[in-house]
């Protein structure tokens, strides 16, 4: 076994020899070796998420026909480090009133939220933090306490806007949680198996052409559980000057931001893993563990531009459409639409599989005519109703 | 290996903190925190009786996940009384809620 | 003393510790946080029981929904931030002294007991407990009534709630 | 091995990574506080009376909607999990149960609960 084909392994064991040759037990020596492997892990993330300051502020320059940082280093891939120093040595102010303790856990509690999730995220074939059996649920545990920190934030800062602004961005995060859920149960659904690599495994076909809908119901709900725009109304800058957030300043601030654009980059690595396939790309996968890590981060990093895409050409929408959307429309949707998978699933069990690939995704494509035309009949009642009552005004 | 002894005590332990909660506080909702408690406490040893049992039976985690939903509505329904209360008579403090109706 | 015993007792002495913070708190969103604390700890004891699902479900409704609704509910009926007058009632002592009683009680009927010190035979391998607990929920001579109910449950506790709380005839009387 | 003991790991290396940069950066950072600074930031202007504000009863709502939702999920992971192997029968008890959520949700919406009124 050569260090090309394994690389996780051949370390491990060459660390597990170096340790165990020191005299320490092979139990403690295990756990050293992980504890040093989820480090080195999670440095690197961090380095990610230097690189992803930059490449969020220069996609965005882009999209806003400008240029971007450019100034420090070539194509100013400095800037970012400039940043983090800036942050470093800002002064870390607390304000007058503020609950101490929770006001500084806050911050790491939501940084560690998003950390947390790449312990189910699979690399590779082998190489995976842990091989839980409850993966899908470990990501809606892990969001949980994101949405706790948000709270705590709001309220420890004391100050009316940040406490609003907690308050939105939690029904929000809560709201879209439940067709989150709900999609998720649709890979559960095909693999058999609540595992993320199980479920990549079990990915002969993208299971983006078995439910496409599924999928496309999952990045909303992506996006408005990261609260970026359009569903960034508890960041709000004209009304609520950033939102729960506001009192933070320095590294704490440094914290949140850095923790919402790794979240991003995490749920489009999420997005991969659940309906794209994950790392694997027509059996690359096989050559080399390396080029399976290369896939899957980047296909996390066409999703995360996406999000960003969205992020950038939308407008944000106003807290009460934005809750109506979600329970009127997309988890009705979304309930109807596990339904229609568990059913067609069932039905076409013993299928050949170009009859069940084509069965799935027009099973998904009707629930999408169905809802739409569904939504368009309510809407121009709607409208004629409010229109109506304008001609009746305009008569008197 | 962790006798089952332990979780039964700590069970115990947790159930009589709630029961302190209940019985002790005067905010309605603090004392829906110590029933939280105690419904915990139960689910401990839902779950220690299924591993120390026969762990292919599933009936412990079942009923642990049926307490779940009990906790769920018991929270819902117990949290939108609270309101109710409050909207009505301003007070969360359950000794001043002393009416049968209003 | 086994890593194993170790790791539980430090777990079940921060669980208690954070449910006695829950009782005695003064401040009512610091006793919710506190009680997220006691729930986390007793995730982690499922976890030390090798029950997966039910550890993960724990953090998911808990920590995700039940703690959010509390905090909710505390913002919602209070005026103001500070606590004002004693957070206990002038009984407390006696519900103090039942759950000394009770708690002792419980440990003398245990230990008269012979399945006290009974230890649990290792966890099978290759044993899937959620697809058991899959085939337990759903299958007719399983739990599928439970199942079904539950459902029942949880939308008669959701109708009863939404109407309890906030019929607009029960409104404010006092305006 | 139990894999938990690494969840375990990545929890306590999560926690430290951003203990660390806090502390690092107050190690570096000055520490000259005083009251205007301190202040609470409500867009420059002063503060006005009391930082609580009494809540939309609605925020209760949606919180309690989704819980009954979460706990109902929750059920079906199990279901969905086993699904392949149960057949059509387990599959129109799970329909039959989302059905039933759904007719709450429904309830709530006729009742206009809802809206964000």
């Amino acid at each position: 076994m050569s260090f090309w084909n394994d690389p996780l392994k051949v370390a491990a064991d060459w660390l597990l020899g170096v340790f165990t040759g020191w005299g320490m037990p092979e139990l403690a020596a295990n756990i050293l070796i992980g504890f040093l492997g989820i480090l080195i892990l999670i440095s690197l993330l961090m380095v990610l998420d230097i690189g992803l300051v930059w490449v969020e502020r220069k996609v965005v320059a882009r999209f806003q026909d400008r240029i971007g940082p450019n100034r420090l280093g070539p194509f100013g891939l400095i800037q970012p480090f400039a940043d983090i120093i800036k942050l470093m040595i800002k002064e870390d102010i607390t304000p007058a009133g503020a609950d101490k303790v929770i006001y500084n856990i806050a911050p790491m509690l939501s940084m560690m939220s998003v950390l947390i999730l790449w312990a189910v995220v699979p690399l590779a074939p082998a190489i995976l933090g842990v091989d839980l059996n409850i993966g899908v649920l470990y990501i809606i545990a892990a969001g949980s306490i994101g949405t706790l920190s948000i709270i705590m934030a709001g309220w420890a800062s004391n100050n009316k806007f940040a406490l609003i602004g907690a308050f939105r961005q939690v029904a929000v995060m809560i709201s879209f949680e439940v067709p989150m859920l709900a999609t998720m149960l649709i890979p559960t659904i095909l693999a058999g198996s609540m595992g993320t690599a199980a479920i990549v495994e079990k990915q002969d076909i993208w299971y983006v052409l078995l439910a496409p809908l599924g999928a496309l119901i999952f990045l909303i709900a992506a996006i408005a559980e990261l609260g970026r725009a359009p569903f960034d109304l508890a960041e709000g800058e004209s009304e609520l000057v950033s939102g729960y957030n506001i009192e933070y300043s320095g590294m704490k601030f440094g914290m949140f931001y850095a923790g919402e654009l790794l979240h991003a980059f995490t749920f489009g690595g999420f997005w991969a893993i659940l309906f794209f396939g994950g790392y694997r790309f027509f059996g690359l996968e096989k050559v080399s563990p390396f080029l399976a890590i290369a896939v899957i981060l980047f296909k996390a990093f066409i999703g995360y531009w996406l999000i960003m895409w969205v992020r950038y050409t939308l407008l944000r929408i106003r807290i009460d459409h934005m809750l109506a959307f979600n329970w009127k429309f997309l988890t009705p949707l979304a309930f109807t639409l596990i339904m229609v998978t568990a059913l067609m699933n069932a039905l076409l069990a013993g299928a050949p599989a170009w009859l069940y690939i084509a069965g799935m995704f027009l099973s998904n494509i009707v629930v999408a005519w169905g809802a739409l035309e569904i939504a368009r009949f309510y809407s121009r009642r709607e409208r004629e109703r409010i229109e109506g009552k304008q001609v009746v005004a305009a008569g008197h | 290996m962790v006798p089952l002894s332990w979780y039964l005590v700590f069970a115990a332990a947790l159930f009589s903190i709630g029961m302190f909660g209940v019985l002790s506080r005067r905010n309605a909702v603090a004392i829906l925190l110590g029933i939280e408690l105690m419904l915990n406490a139960v689910n401990i040893n839902l779950a220690a009786f299924w591993r120390y049992g026969d762990v292919r039976l599933m009936t412990g985690q079942v009923f642990a996940i049926i307490v779940f939903a009990v906790a769920a509505a018991e929270v819902a329904v117990g949290l939108a009384l609270v309101i109710s209360v409050y909207r009505n008579r301003h007070t969360v403090v359950a000794d001043e809620i002393d009416m049968l109706k209003w | 003393m086994t890593g194993e015993q170790i790791v539980f007792l430090v777990v079940a002495f921060f669980t208690l510790a954070a449910g006695f913070m829950v009782v005695t708190t003064r401040n009512l969103v610091h006793a919710a946080l506190w009680l997220v604390a006691a729930l986390f700890g007793v995730a982690v004891t499922y976890v030390t029981l090798h029950a997966n699902f039910l550890a993960v479900v724990q953090v998911v409704v808990y920590i995700g929904a039940i703690a959010i609704l509390f905090i909710f509910a505390v913002m919602l009926t209070r005026r103001d931030m500070r606590d004002q007058g004693p957070q206990m009632n002038k009984n407390w002592w006696l519900g103090a002294l039942l759950a000394v009683l009770t708690f002792g009680g419980l440990y003398f009927l245990l230990q008269g007991w012979e399945g006290m010190t009974k230890t649990a035979t290792s966890y099978p391998v290759s044993f899937d407990a959620i697809s058991e607990l899959g085939s337990a929920l759903v299958s007719p001579v399983g739990y599928v009534l439970p199942f079904e109910v539950a459902s029942v449950l949880l939308v008669a506790a959701l109708v009863g709630a939404v109407y309890v709380a906030f019929n607009p005839r029960n409104g404010d009387t006092r305006k | 091995m139990n894999p938990w003991i690494f969840v375990g790991l990545f929890f306590v290396v999560g926690l430290l990574i951003p203990v660390g940069a806090i502390g690092i950066a107050w190690l570096l950072g000055p520490k000259k506080p005083n009251p205007i600074k301190q202040s609470v930031y409500e867009c420059g202007i002063e503060t006005v009376g009391e930082s609580w504000v009494q809540f939309k009863a609605q925020y209760y709502i949606f919180a309690l909607v989704f819980l009954v939702f979460d706990v109902e999920t929750v059920f079906l992971f199990p279901w969905a999990v086993k699904l392949g192997a149960l057949g059509l029968f387990a599959v129109i008890e799970g329909i039959i149960f989302v059905l039933i959520l759904v007719a709450g949700l429904v309830y709530t919406w006729r009742k206009g609960m809802l809206e964000w009124a």
